[in-house]
Parts: structure tokens; C-alpha cells; sequence
């Protein structure tokens, strides 16, 4: 069940071409100036709020990634990192950021180096602030509990992909009285996330959170393309379990559309009418 | 193209002669340092602009490769042989690339490494506060890190594997941090307690609807539910007979462990698919803009 | 805002989350210890499993992989002990191989203790091959040369010199390959063990789910999943082990957090209801 | 007396499952309050971790992937990937900072171009097994139950209101707002029942480290007989 090239299905080539091009003609027009629209994520709301307290009681913020490997979801949260990063500069907050990945922790460095030169204090960026704890899952975690518990952090944000220590890092959090947002792509772990922080980004609110914070027109549009393919994605199981009641889950619809080498049948018979 | 992976596979070009091989890798490997660290002071001639230019062309050339090699055809049929129709042109260069990837992770380890070591180092050296602990993790570091690297050498038969080595490796690993390990893990059995204590509140609907559900699944996978359902309220156990009319069926279904499993399979899989949708559209969306460098995100 | 003494139903609701902790390993502790049992019911998949070895002869030889280790030894132990004490019951040989040192320690020393106790006699009716790093190479490897494979046994005595595999040349004259494992081992056994072999599979209720499509085409012929699998296994065998243990401690683990989730309710709800009776 | 004997590290046996007893309890202190012996644990298992990974992840990656094949086999053009790598050690200069960004460019395009094959074998796999959902008994799937059906029409309305909930770029209001409430209300269902079946398996690691010190350690016979 497994696609190795597009060509084990091509409707993969069909739907990624279908949101890309969603999306690209989305941004351009945002860039045009068009006027685009994001609901509100409640969660979001509260960072500000998040810092202000770890402002006033001059403890730190902590950003925890994870063990996230890099990839799309690593740098989608350092991007929020560094967002969060150039507000605190504002109030010279201090802040730790923990990686659990090695490369994440290189690509933080530069990410927050440039979040406060940005802010125009780099004057406040210090290597030692962003750290690289272990790559062993529990090892990390002990590390991460360990810090936040001695120095009494006063908010955490944990962005990213997570495993079972999320848990361990949210009750932790939630035991020295933090403000706790956490936002990942990890279903399993979303129920421990909403059991032990005060807000959870949730899905694909992860992804939207950088338009949310930033409103750059280029998210923004971004964003609206996305939501184009949803919408094809529902037309798309709408039309297929109608056409699987009336025709029966084996029709030939069905396999073209994403069942990997479901276009075998289609190309031979193709294949075979203009060969002979 | 057949032709040319032939040729590759013959080691005409790629390969050093067998000889004076170990000579000539070394003197290759110096020159290939010299090479690439001699551009260093080039590119530092660069403006910002140009700077830039090399990063999204670097971006957009990596992407480009395995975007390739996934799009395109692959039943190349009269360029490949038919026992092996499964690739294209690129298809080759994927184990290779992904080598590539590999290594650059094991250098990126050794930044990581350093920046942690450097960082207790500092903590040891300028007494910061805490200190103390600093050199209880340089000291475990630096025996482990001997011990695990001569273990690595031994398994690749550079290096005997001593009793000592064994020993100590062993205590070490198998009795220390395997041992921290689950000791770690088992924590979160008590943080699951009082976070569901601390959570599952009638507050809103939204908290409602998690608590009943955490409770029926919690009651319905493990004995206990069976015992409820089969012995104490006497419900039928296992499927429905053929042809049972409709409150037989609905008997045959609603015992604890039954309506654990279809909450689970039916109203936790749809829910956790259309969160999938949304992951993956989001995530498309963002590896096109990364790789066309349509963010200012964090390069 | 004056200090007020707290009422039974705040002290409830603040209580310090130490005392949680404490309650439930206290809790644990003592379902381990006690006597308590409660029946389950058996899934088909263990039953299957069951009627597998059921149809073993006196002398069949089996292969056990055992990859597990202290994080999930209350999963895999209770299998490795019930499946260790049937196999024993209907008098087959049995070989145990992990694939790194921690699983191989604790499964040498749980075999061992088993086996004494019902007077099985090591390098006769049983060993430990120790074990093997890469697990596809040791399997292709025994496909093809078994002793050669694995050379020495966990005792350093020579495998070919071993009574237990006496004249055994490679898998293929094994009967059957029982593996009890936390990680996704069971498809490397599937791919390249001898189609003459059955598997059956002990997966730790995590990794269960995966395995239901192997189960239903038939390339595993049976599977207990973790300690619930198991103690319903023990069911079958009429003993009462780790997995009955381990079962009730879990069960009511699950019952003394849904009582204070219950009592947290009712207490939030009280308090609600004494303040508004204060005004 | 016998017991105490026994119980003691006398051996290596015994000391290996003292060592083991240790690190768990300075562990568990933890639940109590962040304390000086925890702490030194947490220092010791972040310096064993960290000094671990070295052998298999360090050594064992650039042995297997780059000295082997240019010193052994002799493959000469893979020289020129770890002198590249090294630029990713400028990150920790100032002036030639940019240059680290070159490789981190080039794992950016890498792990975005193979997204669009995870995506591909991740959910398009997914959305077609939700295609084979039939919405009503009829002779086209004979095979089908009443009880299929209404699991099919729930399986498709909880897909799309969840779906309809994560949609951002227009305000929801009406029978859309409606439908994305629900959409909530249903993840809310399978997050509770994720949190329920996580309980077991995480009871059970506790447990196997119970057992390990009522059994191992302190030598009380649990289960068996």
C-alpha cells in the first residue's frame, strides 16, 4: 500500500498538481493585494498573553520542538519559534529552546540568531539559550522535565511532532504553574496536550499558525488554497461513496481514483485498444 | 542511459584502481577539503543578494531531484530491462542521495554533541552556578562516548572486543541507561493519572464529550468490562447468530468491550483521518513554499 | 479577600497531585500481590494460537525470538512465560534467539527459572542461541546453515554440538517460530523464515493492530496480545501467572482513575453548590 | 538472614540489578520534587545518551556510508560530501554564519521534495479506502449489513464535519458553523477514546517496573503457582 513514484497512481500527480496550483495562484493574488480572510485560533491569542506573564515574573520561556526529526514540521515550528522569539525580545524575556534533533538544533541557532536581529537586540541572542539535549527520547525528556521544574519556567510551547514524553513534558509544565501552548501535527498525542495545557493548536492549525501570527500575504494565500483542497478532497469522497453505492466498491472509478496501481486495468486496456 | 549504469557498475571512472588505492583515496579526500573549504573565501565575496541566489538555487535543486525522481514514468521498458521496471533515470541516485542525507545528519550530531558539551564545558570552567552537575555529565559523556565508539570499531572487527570492553559497555548500556530509560518511560503512568484527574471535568460540552468517552474506553478494553457486561449484566457475548432480529443484534453489541472497539474503530478513525487530510494538505503546501522559497521562514 | 479554611469538597479538588501518585502505586502493588481473579474472555486470535501448539508432538523443535526488554517486560513477559509453559506441557524442544544483549539476558535468566521448575534440562530439551545483530541476514543465515549461523550457544558451547538441535541443519527443521517482541519484527520472520515453518506472534498491545492482516491471510497463525492476550492464555492452560497478575493490576488501575475522576466531579459539583448556597 | 544474603549486590548479578533499582528511584524522586539526586541522574543519563549515540549514530554512519566506500572501495567522488557537511560547522561563526545555510538549504528542497511522495503513500491510500464506503444496502455490494451502513454514513458525516472544522480562510457562520461545531464535538470523541486506550499501555510500563522491584529486587515472588 505504498507509492513509489507518481506513476503507481497518477491521480497522485493529479491531486498534488491540483493543490499546488491552488495554492500558487492563491499566493499570487495575495501578493496582488487581494484582501484574504483567517478565522481566529483561539490558542494563538494567547501567546501574547503567555509572554506578558513570563515578562512580569522575569522567568523563563521555554520552546520545545521536540524530538521532531527535520522536515516540513520541524521548520514549520521554528518559524513559530521565531515569532514567539521576536516578541520576547521586545521585553528581553529570557527564553530556552530544547531540540531533541541534532539538525533542528543547528537550524534553530540561525533561526533565532535572525529573530533578534529582526527585533534589533541581538544584542540578547546567546548560543547557550538553544540546546541540544539528546536524541535519546527519555533522556531528552528527563532533561526537558528536569528544566523546566528548576527553573520554574513561567510559559512553554511545544510545537512539533511528539511522541509518548509529551505527556512528560506537559505535566512538568503544569506543575510549576506555566502557561502551556502546544500545537502538533500528532493526533495520539493531542488528547495529553488538551488534558494538561491551557490551549492546543490542533492538525492543521499548526500550519496556519504562521499566517495567523504573521498575516503575510504569501500564508495567507497559501491558506486559501488549502482550504480549495479540502473542498476537493470532500467532493472527492462524496462523489466516490456515491459511485461505490451505485457501482460497487471493486468499480473501475474507484481504483483510478488513489488505489495504488489502481490505473494498471485502464492503461492496458488503453494500451491494448491502440495496439491493435 | 542502461548503458551508462552498466558502465558505472564496471567502475570505470568512479572507482580508484585497486592498487594504490588507500594512497590515492587520501590524497583525493585533502584535495576534496582544500577544494571546498578553499570556496569558502570566495563565496564570502558575495553580496546579500548573491548569497541569497545560492541558497534558493541549493533549495530548489534538492527538491527538484526528488520531485523528479517521483513524477516521472517509470516503465521506460525500452531503456530499462523489463525484470526491473520499477524506476526512472533518477531512480538510481535516490540510495546515494539519501547516503548523503545520512551523513550530513552523523556531522549534525556531532554539532549538536559539541554544542552541549561546550555548553557544560563553559559551566565547568567559569564555576556558573550548579557547575557540579555539569562535570557529572562531561564525565559520563566522555566514558561513554569512548566505550560506545570502541564497541561500534569492535562490531566492524577494527578493534578487539576486550572482556573490559564488554563489561563496562554492558553496564553501562544494558544496566544504566536502558534501566533510565524505562524508569523514564513508567513516569508517565502517574502523569496520565493526574492529568486525566486534573482534566476530565463536566465544565463545557467539549470536556464532557472527552471525559465520558476517555471513561467507556478505559472501562471497555480491559477485563473488567467484560466481566460487567457478560457476568454481571448477563448481555450475550460474541457476534449474533445469522439472521437475529434487530434487538438481538443490538443485544449483541452493546457490552462494554463491544462499544469500546466501535468507538474506537468508528468514530475515533474518521475523525483521526480528516485530521490527517488536513496535516497533509498543510504540509504539501508548505514544501512547496520551501521549495520554491516563497517564505521567509527560517533561512 | 480573606484566608478561609478550605472546605472537604476544595481540599478535594486542590488535592496535591502527590498524594495521586502515591494512591495508584500503591494501588498497583497491591493487585499485584493479591488474589484476585477475574475471568476473561478468550479472543480468537489466542484460542487459534492455543490450537496451534495443542497439535505440537513430544520432540517437535520450536524457535522462540525474544526482543524485548525492561521497558515492556509487563507485556512480554507473562507471553514468554505462558508460552514457555505450554511448550514444556506438550514436550517440545524449544531454541530462544534475540536480536541484542538486554533481551537476550533477561530471556536467558526467565527461561532458565522456568524451566527448572519443571525439571527441563538445558542443551537437552532446550537452549539459548544468544544474540544476532541484523535479524534478516541471521535468518537468511539459518535458512541455509543454522550451526554455521549462529555458531555458539549463550553458554559458549558449540551449537553443533548441542543435543536439543542434534542433526539439525537449518530453520526449515524447525516446526514452528514463536515470536514475542515490542518492535516490528514479526514481518522480517514473515519474509524470510521457510514456508514450511508457522509463525505465531506475541506483539505488545501497541503494535496488535498492525498485525490483524497478517493474521487474516494466515501468515501468522496465532497471536497474544499483551498481557491481556496473555492472561487469557493462561486461561486456556488453567494457570494462574504474570499475565492474570499483570491484568488485574491494569484493571483496576483503570478503575481507581475513573473513581477520581467520579469523586473530582462530585466534588467540583458540591463546591459549586456550597457556594452558591453562601451566596 | 538468608534473604538478606541473597538480597545484597554480592555479585555482578546482583550489582547490575541494584544499579538498575537505583536509577529508577532517583527517577521516581522526581514525582516528589526536583531534588539534587535527581538531578545528578538527569546529568549522567543526558551525558551517557548524548556519548552513546556517537558509536551507532556518529562513527558507524560515516564508517558505513563514507570511509568505506572511498578508502575500501574506492568510490573517490563521495570525498567531497563531508568537507560539504562541514559547512553546517559555520553556524557557530558569526561572519561566515550565511554559509552554514547553504546545507540547511539543501535539506530544506530535500525533505520537501520526498513530502511529495509521503503524501502520496500516506493519504491518498487513505482517501480511497474512505471511497469504498457504500452509503446504502443495494445489490451493487451484496455483501453489505444494515449495521455497515449506518457505520458508512457515520464514517463519511463525522470525515466531512471534521474536515469542515479545519477550514480557515472564510468566517464560519450559519449551518457551517453548525457543521464545524459538530466537527469539534466528534474529535473530541476520538481523542477521548485515544486517551482511553493510551491508559493501558502506559499502566503497563508501570507495572513491569513495579514487578521489577518487588521481583528483581526486593525478591517477592509475584504470579505464578
Amino acid at each position: 500500500m505504498s507509492y513509489q513514484h507518481a506513476q503507481d497512481n497518477w491521480f497522485a500527480a493529479i491531486v498534488i498538481g491540483f493543490i499546488a496550483l491552488a495554492v500558487l495562484v492563491n499566493i499570487i493574488r495575495a501578493r496582488m493585494g487581494a484582501q484574504l480572510y483567517i478565522r481566529r485560533i483561539p490558542g494563538l491569542d494567547a501567546i501574547d498573553e503567555a509572554i506578558g506573564r513570563s515578562t512580569e515574573l522575569g522567568r523563563p520561556v521555554t520552546m520545545i520542538p521536540g524530538m521532531t526529526a527535520f522536515g516540513v514540521v520541524a521548520v514549520q515550528a521554528l518559524t513559530i519559534f521565531k515569532y514567539i522569539t521576536k516578541q520576547i525580545a521586545r521585553f528581553a524575556t529570557p527564553m530556552r529552546l530544547l531540540s531533541g534533533d541534532p539538525t533542528v538544533f543547528a537550524v534553530a541557532q540561525e533561526a533565532i540568531y535572525d529573530a533578534y536581529n529582526e527585533a534589533g537586540r541581538p544584542d540578547l541572542y546567546d548560543a547557550d539559550n538553544i540546546r541540544f539535549l539528546s536524541d535519546r527520547q527519555f533522556a531528552f525528556a528527563s532533561g526537558v522535565a528536569g528544566l523546566i521544574q528548576r527553573e520554574r519556567v513561567a510559559a512553554s510551547f511545544m510545537f512539533g511532532e511528539f511522541f509518548a514524553e509529551s505527556l512528560i513534558f506537559a505535566e512538568t509544565g503544569n506543575m510549576v504553574g506555566a502557561i502551556q501552548i502546544a500545537g502538533t501535527v500528532s493526533f495520539t498525542q493531542v488528547p495529553f496536550f488538551v488534558a494538561a495545557c491551557d490551549y492546543t493548536i490542533i492538525g492543521e492549525e499548526f500550519y496556519a499558525t504562521s499566517a495567523y501570527l504573521s498575516r503575510e500575504p504569501v500564508l495567507l494565500g497559501s491558506l486559501v488554497g488549502q482550504d480549495i483542497a479540502k473542498l476537493l478532497f470532500a467532493l472527492t469522497t462524496l462523489g466516490g461513496v456515491v459511485a461505490a453505492t451505485i457501482a460497487g466498491t471493486d468499480a473501475p472509478i474507484i481504483k483510478l481514483l488513489g488505489q495504488p496501481g489502481g490505473w494498471d486495468a485502464f492503461w492496458s486496456s488503453v494500451l491494448k485498444g491502440g495496439g491493435q | 542511459m542502461h548503458m551508462l549504469t552498466n558502465l558505472m557498475a564496471q567502475q570505470t571512472i568512479w572507482q580508484l584502481p585497486e592498487g594504490s588505492r588507500v594512497l590515492l583515496a587520501t590524497l583525493i579526500v585533502l584535495g576534496a577539503f582544500v577544494l571546498i573549504l578553499g570556496l569558502v573565501p570566495v563565496l564570502q565575496t558575495l553580496p546579500p543578494r548573491g548569497r541569497r541566489a545560492i541558497i534558493v538555487t541549493v533549495t530548489f535543486l534538492a527538491g527538484l531531484f526528488f520531485a523528479a525522481e517521483f513524477f516521472l514514468p517509470v516503465d521506460w521498458t525500452a531503456i530499462f530491462p523489463k525484470d526491473d521496471p520499477k524506476r526512472n533515470f533518477l531512480t538510481p541516485a535516490i540510495q546515494p542521495a539519501q547516503n548523503v542525507l545520512q551523513i550530513i545528519g552523523a556531522l549534525a550530531l556531532g554539532l549538536g554533541t559539541f554544542g552541549l558539551v561546550r555548553l557544560h564545558l563553559r559551566n565547568a570552567v567559569q564555576r556558573r552556578a550548579q557547575w557540579g552537575y555539569s562535570i557529572v555529565l562531561l564525565v559520563s559523556f566522555v566514558v561513554m562516548a569512548t566505550l560506545s565508539i570502541l564497541n561500534t570499531l569492535a562490531e566492524k572487527e577494527i578493534v578487539e572486543r576486550g572482556p573490559v570492553l564488554k563489561r563496562a559497555f554492558s553496564i553501562l548500556f544494558d544496566y544504566t541507561l536502558v534501566q533510565l530509560d524505562a524508569a523514564m518511560f513508567s513516569l508517565i503512568a502517574f502523569y496520565i493519572f493526574s492529568a486525566a484527574y486534573r482534566a476530565f471535568r463536566i465544565r463545557s460540552i467539549e470536556a464532557s464529550i472527552l471525559m465520558f468517552t476517555a471513561m467507556l474506553v478505559m472501562i471497555g478494553v480491559v477485563p473488567l468490562g467484560a466481566f460487567i457486561s457478560y457476568t454481571l449484566l448477563g448481555l450475550p457475548e460474541g457476534a449474533s447468530p445469522e439472521g437475529a432480529n434487530f434487538l438481538t443484534q443490538l443485544e449483541h453489541s452493546i457490552g462494554l468491550p463491544k462499544i469500546a472497539d466501535w468507538v474506537l474503530t468508528q468514530l475515533n478513525a474518521p475523525a483521526q483521518r480528516a485530521i490527517e487530510f488536513g496535516v497533509g494538505i498543510g504540509g504539501l503546501a508548505m514544501a512547496i513554499r520551501l521549495w520554491l522559497s516563497l517564505e521567509r521562514g527560517v533561512t | 479577600m480573606q484566608a478561609r479554611t478550605q472546605t472537604l469538597w476544595q481540599r478535594i479538588l486542590g488535592i496535591d497531585r502527590r498524594w495521586l501518585y502515591l494512591i495508584l502505586f500503591v494501588n498497583i502493588v497491591t493487585f499485584l500481590v493479591a488474589p484476585i481473579r477475574m475471568p476473561a474472555s478468550v479472543s480468537p486470535p489466542v484460542q487459534k494460537f492455543h490450537d496451534e501448539i495443542e497439535k505440537l508432538q513430544p520432540g517437535d523443535l520450536v524457535m522462540i525470538s525474544s526482543n524485548w526488554s525492561a521497558s515492556t517486560l509487563a507485556e512480554n513477559q507473562p507471553q514468554l512465560e505462558a508460552v514457555i509453559t505450554h511448550l514444556m506441557r506438550k514436550q517440545a524442544r524449544f531454541t530462544i534467539i534475540s536480536i541484542e544483549a538486554q533481551s537476550r539476558d533477561i530471556s536467558y535468566r526467565l527461561a532458565e527459572r522456568v524451566t527448572k521448575e519443571k525439571g527441563y534440562q538445558y542443551g537437552e530439551q532446550w537452549a539459548h542461541f544468544g544474540f544476532v545483530p541484523n535479524l534478516t541476514v541471521a535468518i537468511k543465515g539459518m535458512v541455509t546453515d543454522l550451526p554455521g549461523t549462529i555458531k555458539q550457544d549463550v553458554r559458549g558451547t558449540e551449537v553443533s554440538k548441542l543435543p536439543v538441535v542434534q542433526g539439525v541443519k537449518s530453520l526449515s527443521d524447525y516446526k514452528m517460530i514463536i515470536d514475542v517482541t515490542p518492535s516490528g519484527t514479526v514481518p522480517i520472520w514473515i519474509s524470510y523464515s521457510p514456508k514450511n515453518v508457522s509463525i505465531l506472534y506475541c506483539p505488545t498491545s501497541v503494535m496488535a493492530a498492525e498485525a490483524y492482516t497478517y493474521l487474516d491471510s494466515g501468515q501468522i497463525k496465532g497471536m497474544i496480545t499483551g498481557a491481556k492476550g496473555a492472561q487469557e492464555y493462561e486461561q486456556l492452560l488453567t494457570v494462574v501467572g504474570l499475565g492474570t497478575r499483570f491484568m488485574n493490576a491494569i484493571s483496576f488501575s483503570h478503575v481507581l482513575i475513573i473513581v477520581f475522576i467520579l469523586l473530582g466531579n462530585f466534588a467540583m459539583f458540591m463546591n459549586r453548590l456550597q457556594q452558591r448556597r453562601e451566596g | 538472614m538468608d534473604w538478606l544474603l541473597e538480597f545484597l549486590p554480592r555479585n555482578l548479578d546482583r550489582l547490575s540489578v541494584w544499579i538498575g533499582v537505583l536509577c529508577t528511584l532517583a527517577i521516581y524522586s522526581l514525582l516528589y520534587r526536583e531534588n539534587p539526586v535527581y538531578r545528578f541522574f538527569e546529568h549522567m543519563y543526558i551525558g551517557l545518551a548524548a556519548g552513546y549515540s556517537l558509536g551507532p549514530l556518529g562513527v558507524d554512519i560515516l564508517y558505513r556510508y563514507w570511509i568505506e566506500p572511498i578508502w575500501i572501495q574506492g568510490y573517490w567522488a563521495w570525498a567531497f560530501v563531508v568537507p560539504y557537511g562541514m559547512y553546517l560547522y559555520f553556524i557557530f561563526s558569526e561572519r561566515y554564519g550565511w554559509i552554514s545555510r547553504i546545507v540547511i538549504g539543501t535539506l530544506i528542497g530535500a525533505s520537501a521534495g520526498l513530502f511529495f511522495q509521503e503524501f502520496s503513500s500516506r493519504y491518498l491510500p487513505q482517501l480511497n479506502s474512505t471511497l469504498q464506503k457504500p452509503l446504502w444496502v443495494s445489490d451493487a455490494n451484496p455483501d453489505m449489513t444494515y449495521g455497515m451502513m449506518i457505520n458508512n454514513i457515520l464514517f463519511v458525516v463525522i470525515l466531512l464535519s471534521v474536515l469542515t472544522y479545519f477550514t480557515f480562510s472564510y468566517e464560519q457562520r450559519g449551518p457551517v458553523k453548525r457543521v464545524a461545531i459538530w466537527g469539534r464535538w466528534f474529535l473530541m470523541i476520538g481523542l477521548g477514546a485515544i486517551f482511553g486506550n493510551t491508559v493501558m499501555a502506559r499502566m503497563a510500563l508501570l507495572i513491569g517496573r513495579i514487578y521489577y522491584l518487588l521481583n528483581d529486587w526486593l525478591m517477592i515472588r509475584v504470579g505464578g503457582g
